[in-house]
């Protein structure tokens, strides 16, 4: 599963890569999230409460920052184990470029995969329900830092 | 007078009574007291080492009874589970075997691997410990495409190349030698799609053990107690045979797929002797998916050197075919000796060359699912024939005539190491063209394309090879067991008669068919037939049903007998009509003193057999009783005609069944219903490798075609209602004259419908299965 | 299936306030995909609310122009009833008939599978979901992937649609799972031409540039001129995002073409 | 969990778990192994009896939502000796095998028949069928004994 998306943040882009390494930010632009640890330099452990449709369950998922180019560039690097579910992995390549002083491109691209109970059962919602996770999080990504920024 | 529950009648079956008032008795319909239930922790990964499982939450989780893991069974000197047919390579080189521990003990290499067994009080609390375990998976990149295995990364430490052989039948030089000479040569790329067998019964098993007798009792989803006996015993060892009783109950249907012995019946079998309670388990669909051998999927490349006026010259086919992550009960043996034979088909081709590679994968173990081995064999014949006729401009049908083998032929020697003994190919042909009106076909097609639609015709001529036996044949080239059959028959004091057979019957109706045995043999009234069958504590060491041989094999042992009953009872007859045995003669259940009035009915001769007044003791054992082995000198070769109409829907590629016609040679038939039941099953399911289903995994290795949400059944309204007929020539070689019937529909009918897709299509393929978005494609270009 | 506790209030009342007394409730229509992701441990609620035995909940009433739904109604009963056939040959076409007779209208749009039959026919009627709390415009309801405008707790008590002049539905169906691969449900309501398609996208949507084209010219060869953007389309291993957005058009086409 | 049902004609007033399934109080506590369970995303069909007149997959029915039904099973439309007329055109059209899905399907078989008035061709009984599944006849014989079945149980 493979998907991109590009967005314009109305922040510099040194205010948008520190929101992008802040847990506090994270956990609030990850929708459930119910808590964002960090674990390590560039670790993170989030527990979130995740919904699609009738399917609730609570992921446990370390996230881990790779390839750190500030404040350009990093690679998120997610595992998450879901218990009976099974489990997803991947990662978000993100790129920050400068459009301005105070707008910034964010632009991602995400590959990841799922595993056990859900790709089983579940393999028709994958793509969609991937693209509505990534599209939740960067939409209230820039809605966080556009909302710190006052605007 | 006809018997009208003798042979060839159409009698209605035993076995419905039960089954159409809900009274049937399946593995999962049987409890024991006290009985725990099993729930198997199974692998989300394709491929991880498994560096430690931590089972203390599970453990303490309310209801759980024990945790088992793969290193508990080998310290308690569990043995792996064994494949039953070693195959050499071209270097003459024995198969390479990774070990297949029941359990996984350090790492797993498909999804839906067991790594632990948990038992719980309830089958709740059996689930919420298999939760609790938490095992520390590292996961390894995954080799998941066949095409590409070869050269990936190493499943196993023993296996280089992830190759369990490199497998050759027929003569290079000689293939060479013709494809040099050939006017024409056509050739093909085929993916045989991966199936899943799906009986719609689970696999479930219940394991018990007797202490005081020490005795273990197994009752499991099994086509073959016998050989899930010897397996446990022999190579698993959870304990001598005389102290195994495997018992298949009533089976909810095999094709294949309950053959073999798996690792969750191993270990509920190991743990009941371990706890010392019993131990049920039953798969949840879920499971299945995942842990059920898988069929087919191969990769092939075919060429057919043809002389100018059609002539098959020589043949050249290169496979790859996928074992999955272990070698499953039989898996070898179903790509070479059930595939690599049969590539004459009914054709008199004169040199043929076949190679096989078998490689590993991180999916599923496959092994034989209804077919095996010879509707991948048929699909490569039939698709590259056909492809054939159309590039040189020969009608399909025509083709086919001119390089059949004729009746004349017979016996007659393949390249590929058969040798049929009857057959007569343009008979069936010819009664299936008729059958589909084939000479009305253009008059259809122009009328589907007025509407708009795509339509076209495809053949399927296929031959197969089964009745599993010869063993010395089979042994010579890999088997590891014996292939014969048992039949007993036991005649009770009044003269009704239990049969006893090592075959099982999982919907192929042997209560009702052996019964017409002995009904037309014995003259015994059809009703006072019992057949059992499915016990290893009823009847004597046999191989079980598949490869279509219970009846002409175990129906053969069963024939014979019956000659001994029927030679002791003229012997009984004899003395008590004070004649000489030679002057008895046995018809209709009634012994007969030649040129005489004096006779005796069957049950008086029972009954004097087991009342031995006026008996010959001292010549004869009392009773009347009496059992045979039987191995035959041949395979049976059944073969047939199939013909796929179908109408195409360009705009949505939906294709339509609109005609199937089966023309197929049995030999004789005991019961035709019962026969042609058979074939609209195969049917089926050859079309719904066509058109419908297909294993999906994805590059990760997870199967995402995992449930009937996505793994496509044939429905009733997928399927188009069948015409079926037959046409005969005896087996020679065994008395009954049979030939087996249970995969034909299978074998033949894939290669007729995708013949009739890419007919239709107008183009040289199209990818199996033939979803609606694969034809649509297809139309576009 | 983890243990819950199981309840069935007889009013609608007493279902808000186990629903609000509960840690995780959630509630149980006719339970055609909730029970099976249960029985898959794939949801873990503390509370199943039945709303089987709340009668009115049940039901179709003809109110002249439109009808009411009640959310309890089984998928057979509307499939059986005729005052918009088009509604109930849709109705007809959702799973099987053992799903039509325990699957409710009411629990099908709470749920708002990407690939459910009945959003096609919401958004494409002039339509309007009542629940205890308000009524929301039919075209308003479904939100996204499995999303829908109801809050927390909200219950769906009736779907009232306006009948239209005329209206079909054509579906292709998942050949394993019998869901939509696509949907489109077609309405003509007086001049105007209602367009919805499920299957395709997160959740059921309008299709405007087709509506506009068939306002030009309401005909089955109209479709061809729409622009469709099949990109985002849903994908999976029966249909990739081009092959529904051919599906998209195809089914129109012939929805349309039932209609002329 | 009380509850108490009508299962092919008798009375049961049962105490179950609270998760407990219609499939599984049928098989386990009241012995009606006729009910087969054959898959775990309600399609197979092997499960489905009749609830309150209706046919239904009793995998995907909470024993709750069954408190107060009348249930028939395969167990109650009939006996050996007294078949039901599609028992007797399942036998007679020889339209099962392993037998494994057979209940389920005549339980199908039945409620589609007595819902459509006698009026069923060889389409709508395929189309009818489309939840149960069937591995071993490829519907051929099943089709021909619904429809021989929807004859006889125009006449009884």
């Amino acid at each position: 599963m493979e998907q991109s998306g590009e967005y314009t943040v109305s922040a510099s882009r040194e205010r948008v890569w520190e929101a992008l390494n802040d847990p506090e930010v994270l956990e609030r632009c990850v929708e459930g999230c119910r808590s964002m640890t960090v674990t390590g330099e560039g670790e993170f452990e989030a527990v979130v409460a995740a919904k699609v449709g009738p399917v609730k369950a609570t992921f446990t998922a370390a996230i881990e920052l790779q390839d750190v180019v500030a404040p350009e560039s990093y690679r998120l690097q997610v595992g998450v184990k879901g218990g009976a579910a099974g489990f997803a992995k991947g990662s978000a390549a993100v790129q920050l470029a400068e459009c301005s002083r105070d707008e910034t491109r964010l632009t991602y691209h995400i590959e990841g995969s799922i595993g056990g109970k859900l790709a089983q059962i579940g393999s028709r919602l994958v793509q969609a329900a991937a693209r509505k996770m990534a599209a939740s999080f960067f939409e209230r990504f820039a809605v966080d830092i556009g909302r710190s920024q006052g605007v | 007078m006809a018997n009208e529950t003798g042979i060839g009648a159409a009698v209605k079956r035993k076995e419905d009574a039960r089954f159409i008032t809900g009274t049937g008795r399946y593995t999962d319909d049987i409890g024991a007291h006290g009985q725990t239930y099993a729930v198997f922790a199974r692998s989300p990964h394709a491929r991880a080492k498994l560096n430690g499982l931590d089972a203390s939450a599970a453990l303490a989780t309310e209801g759980v009874v024990a945790v088992f893991t793969g290193a508990d069974l080998q310290a308690d000197g569990i043995g792996d589970l064994p494949c039953g047919w070693t195959v050499h390579s071209k270097d003459g080189e024995p198969m390479v075997v990774p070990a297949h521990p029941p359990i996984a003990v350090d790492k797993v290499n498909y999804v839906g691997e067991p790594y632990a067994v948990v038992i719980g009080e309830s089958l709740e609390a059996a689930k919420n410990g298999a939760e609790a375990l938490e095992a520390d998976f590292e996961e390894l990149p995954a080799v998941v495409d066949l095409a590409s295995a070869a050269s990936a990364d190493q499943i196993h430490e023993n296996v280089p190349n992830n190759q369990t052989y490199d497998w050759e039948l027929g003569d290079k030089a000689a293939t060479d030698a013709a494809f040099a000479q050939a006017h024409h040569v056509s050739s093909l790329e085929i993916v045989n799609n991966r199936l899943i067998p799906n009986a719609i019964e689970p696999r479930a098993a219940l394991g018990e053990y007797d202490a005081a007798s020490g005795l273990y009792t197994l009752h499991t989803t099994s086509q073959n107690p016998h050989l899930e006996r010897l397996v446990l015993a022999a190579f698993v060892q959870i304990a001598p045979e005389a102290r195994l009783r495997v018992i298949s109950p009533d089976v909810g249907g095999g094709f294949g797929s309950k053959i073999f012995v798996y690792a969750e019946e191993t270990a509920v079998i190991w743990a009941a002797g371990k706890l010392r309670r019993p131990v049920k388990w039953r798969a949840e669909r879920s499971e299945s998916f995942l842990a059920d051998a898988h069929g087919r999927d191969h990769v092939t490349k075919a060429e057919l050197a043809l002389a100018e006026d059609g002539t098959f010259l020589g043949l050249r086919v290169k496979t790859l075919a996928n074992m999955g992550a272990y070698l499953s009960t039989f898996a070898s043996s179903v790509p070479t000796y059930l595939y690599g034979t049969l590539m004459a088909g009914q054709y008199k081709t004169p040199a043929i060359y076949v190679e096989v590679q078998s490689l590993f994968t991180n999916t599923a173990p496959v092994d034989a699912y209804r077919g095996a081995g010879r509707p991948e064999a048929t699909y490569v014949v039939e698709r590259i024939v056909e492809t054939a006729a159309r590039e040189m401009g020969i009608d399909a049908a025509e083709l086919r005539r001119r390089n059949f083998i004729a009746p004349s032929d017979f016996p007659y020697e393949t390249p590929v190491a058969l040798t049929y003994d009857t057959g007569d190919y343009e008979a069936s042909l010819a009664k299936a063209l008729e059958h589909a009106d084939y000479a009305g076909f253009g008059a259809r097609k122009a009328a589907s394309e007025a509407a708009g639609k795509k339509r076209g015709i495809g053949f399927s001529c296929y031959i197969e090879a089964c009745g599993l036996a010869p063993s010395q044949v089979a042994i010579s080239l890999g088997a590891g067991v014996g292939l014969f059959e048992v039949g007993e028959v036991r005649v009770d004091v009044t003269g009704s008669v239990t049969v006893v057979t090592g075959s099982h019957s999982h919907g192929q109706s042997h209560e009702t068919t052996f019964a017409q045995i002995i009904s037309e043999k014995l003259g015994v009234p059809f009703e006072n037939v019992t057949v059992l069958h499915g016990d290893t504590g009823r009847s004597d060491y046999a191989l079980g049903t598949y490869g279509s041989r219970s009846l002409a094999v175990g129906g053969s042992a069963l024939i014979k007998a019956i000659d001994k009953i029927i030679a002791k009872g003229k012997k009984i007859a004899a003395h008590m009509l004070e004649a000489q045995e030679e002057q008895v003669d046995f018809a209709d259940g009634t012994f007969t003193v030649a040129d005489s009035n004096q006779s005796l009915t069957f049950p008086e001769v029972a009954f004097a057999a087991y009342v031995p007044a006026n008996y010959p003791l001292e010549e004869l054992e009392p009773g009347l009783s009496e059992k045979a082995f039987y191995d035959p000198p041949n395979f049976t070769y059944p073969a047939g005609a199939h013909i796929c109409e179908v109408e195409i829907d360009p705009a949505t590629g939906v294709v339509d069944i609109t005609s199937f016609v089966a023309v197929d040679d049995f030999g004789h038939i005991v019961n035709p219903m019962i026969v042609e039941g058979q074939v609209h099953g195969g049917l089926a399911q050859g079309i719904g490798q066509a058109l419908l289903e297909h294993g999906v995994y994805d590059e990760t290795g997870q199967l995402v075609s995992g449930s009937y949400m996505d793994y496509t059944m044939p429905r009733a309204d997928d399927l188009p209602s069948f015409t079926v007929d037959t046409t005969v020539t005896p087996c020679t070689h065994n008395p009954l004259g049979v030939k087996g019937c249970g995969e034909a529909g299978a074998i033949g009918s894939t290669a007729a419908v995708m013949n009739a897709v890419t007919n239709a299509l107008g183009v040289a393929s199209v990818p199996m299965p033939a979803t609606p978005e694969t034809v649509w494609r297809a139309a576009q270009a | 299936m983890y243990q819950f506790n199981y309840h069935r209030p007889a009013s609608l009342d007493e279902a808000a306030s186990l629903m609000a007394g509960a840690d995780d409730g959630t509630y149980l229509s006719g339970g055609m995909t909730l029970i099976p992701t249960l029985k898959q441990r794939l949801a873990a609620p503390s509370d199943v609310i039945d709303l089987g035995g709340i009668g009115a909940l049940s039901g179709i009433t003809d109110n002249g122009n439109t009808i009411s739904v009640g959310a309890m109604t089984r998928h057979a009963e509307v499939a059986a009833s005729n005052a918009i056939p088009a509604l109930a040959d849709l109705a007809g076409q959702i799973g099987d008939a053992h799903v039509r007779n325990r699957g409710t209208i009411g629990g099908s749009i709470a749920n708002s599978d990407p690939a459910a039959d009945y959003p096609a026919a919401v958004v494409a009627l002039d339509s309007t979901i009542h629940t205890t709390e308000r009524s929301i415009a039919g075209g308003d309801f479904f939100q996204g992937l499995f999303e829908t405008a109801l809050d927390e707790g909200e219950i769906i008590t009736s779907v009232e649609f306006t009948k239209p002049t005329s209206a079909a539905y054509a579906k292709f169906p998942n050949p394993a799972s019998r869901y939509a691969v696509v949907g489109v449900f077609v309405a003509r309501c007086g001049d105007a031409t209602c367009v919805g398609v499920t299957g395709a996208g997160p959740c059921a949507f309008r299709w405007s540039e087709l509506e506009a084209e068939l306002a030009k010219s309401f005909s089955a060869s109209a479709v061809a001129n729409a622009a469709l953007d099949h990109s985002e389309f849903n994908a999976d291993i029966h249909a990739s995002a081009e092959f529904r957005g051919n599906l998209v058009r195809v089914m129109a086409e012939r929805a349309v073409a039932s209609l002329t | 969990m009380e509850i108490s049902i009508t299962v092919n004609g008798r009375s049961e007033a049962l105490d179950v778990p609270d998760n407990a399934l219609l499939a599984d109080v049928l098989r386990e506590r009241l012995g009606l192994t006729g009910t087969h369970v054959g898959c775990d995303t309600s399609q197979c069909g092997a499960c489905v009896v009749h609830m309150d007149g209706a046919a239904v997959k009793s995998c995907t029915v909470l024993a709750g939502q069954a408190n107060g039904a009348e249930v028939t099973t395969i167990e109650g439309i009939g006996n050996p000796d007294n078949l039901h007329p599609m028992q007797a055109a399942f036998r007679e059209n020889h339209a099962l095998q392993c037998g494994f899905c057979t209940p389920g399907m005549i339980m199908s078989a039945i409620d589609l028949v007595q819902k459509a008035d006698g009026q069923l061709d060889e389409g709508d009984v395929r189309d009818g069928l489309e939840g149960n599944l069937c591995r071993c006849t490829g519907y051929h014989n099943i089709v021909k004994a619904v429809l021989a079945a929807q004859d006889d149980m125009k006449s009884a």
